[in-house]
């Protein structure tokens, strides 16, 4: 993957990154390889067309990026530690995310499918509570809104 | 002292801005520094009581005193993902 | 991809396959698009190095082939209807699979992330409970022998 | 009767052979295949406890009467994933 290199930030088996572009996951797919991993799992969150009863036109991302990358280092090394992976990958892209393009990537390996399993949905809750990124939901008839969920804190 | 707080999506909006300045009296606790945030930017108070503050990286606890020097933001309820 | 036409078993938003080469599960990432899809999924099962204390040199499958394509297509089509899926991909490998490559691929997509995940180990879990394929382990000591787990039934 | 019951893996194995045959009297059930098996293939007698049945492409219980043409096949604990 060509991307400047300021915004990665790999640490042994944790890659986090944020970028501003489509996310080319299948060139971090290679990345969680490891011959004592039997399982592999990947999450994608993509932008979908209608939210309840609104039609969305598209999703904007805003981020405190260098906290938001810091969060998201220590999620993938909480998450390594805490479900023994191999390698955790996150990535969220920031800016405009149209229909059908992914927001957000989450791979991991670990030795048996359970942890895989687990890791994926606690990586997922964590970054929605915790990681400094907001969405911005543009509806079809104009109308537009930060998302920020009350019911979080 | 005088600080100022990096601002975020809907608290940016609110504010017009994607900072403020804030003015307290000698090194403030972080929800020392929410109520000057309140007091001294009006806008910002419908979303104030939801969100957390952080400096630098971090988010930091209420009783957290913060220094003159310190990169605060005010972080409003997340929805990456 | 290019394969067999007979071996493919695509109804609808279901695509379940038993194939004799590595899997190329990249492209079958696409299929799984859906624009009311906010939720992407993906499972692979590896052949991982260790087994308990003992060095595996390679994993063989084999199959019951029109049975096992029959359970499979079974299990996607319950998979879907259970967790409100947009699409489920199912593609087992069978003949002799290296260590770090896939023995099987699940993918699925939908609305909320929730269901994805529900599915995924579902799938998983029913797939090595029914569907007539059978791993023999050899190990790198030469020995070998079928995996026939005693406690599943 | 005269059955052909396809053999997979371990009962492979034990068989040395990817079928058995079986005689039975009439059209016999699930489980006087499974018990002809036991009787006229000994070999197969580790694993038969554990195995279930199979005509054509599904799992059939005890009770299912087989009849003639069926395709029949001995699925022992399966371990794929």
């Amino acid at each position: 993957m060509e991307r400047d290199q300021e915004t990665k930030m790999a640490t042994g088996h944790i890659w986090v990154d944020i970028i501003d572009q489509p996310i080319e996951w299948q060139s971090l797919t290679q990345k969680v390889a490891n011959p004592d991993a039997g399982s592999h799992g990947w999450f994608l969150g993509v932008t979908r067309r209608t939210t309840d009863d609104r039609v969305t036109e598209s999703l904007s991302y805003e981020a405190h990026r260098p906290m938001a990358k810091s969060e998201l280092q220590k999620l993938a090394e909480a998450a390594s530690h805490r479900f023994s992976l191999f390698f955790v990958v996150i990535v969220h892209r920031i800016g405009d995310v149209p229909i059908g393009e992914a927001s957000v990537v989450v791979g991991c390996s670990s030795a048996h499918r359970a942890e895989t399993f687990q890791a994926l949905e606690w990586i997922m809750d964590t970054l929605k509570r915790e990681v400094p990124i907001w969405k911005r939901e543009q509806y079809q008839d104009g109308s537009s809104e930060w998302v920020h969920p009350q019911s979080e804190h | 002292m005088q600080l100022n707080v990096l601002l975020f999506a809907g608290a940016k909006e609110a504010a017009g801005s994607d900072h403020v300045t804030i003015h307290t009296h000698g090194e403030p606790t972080a929800s020392e520094v929410l109520k000057a945030l309140e007091q001294q930017h009006p806008a910002l108070s419908d979303l104030l009581p939801s969100c957390r503050l952080a400096v630098g990286n971090n988010y930091v606890d209420s009783d957290h005193t913060v220094t003159a020097n310190d990169e605060l933001a005010l972080i409003p309820p997340v929805s990456g993902g």
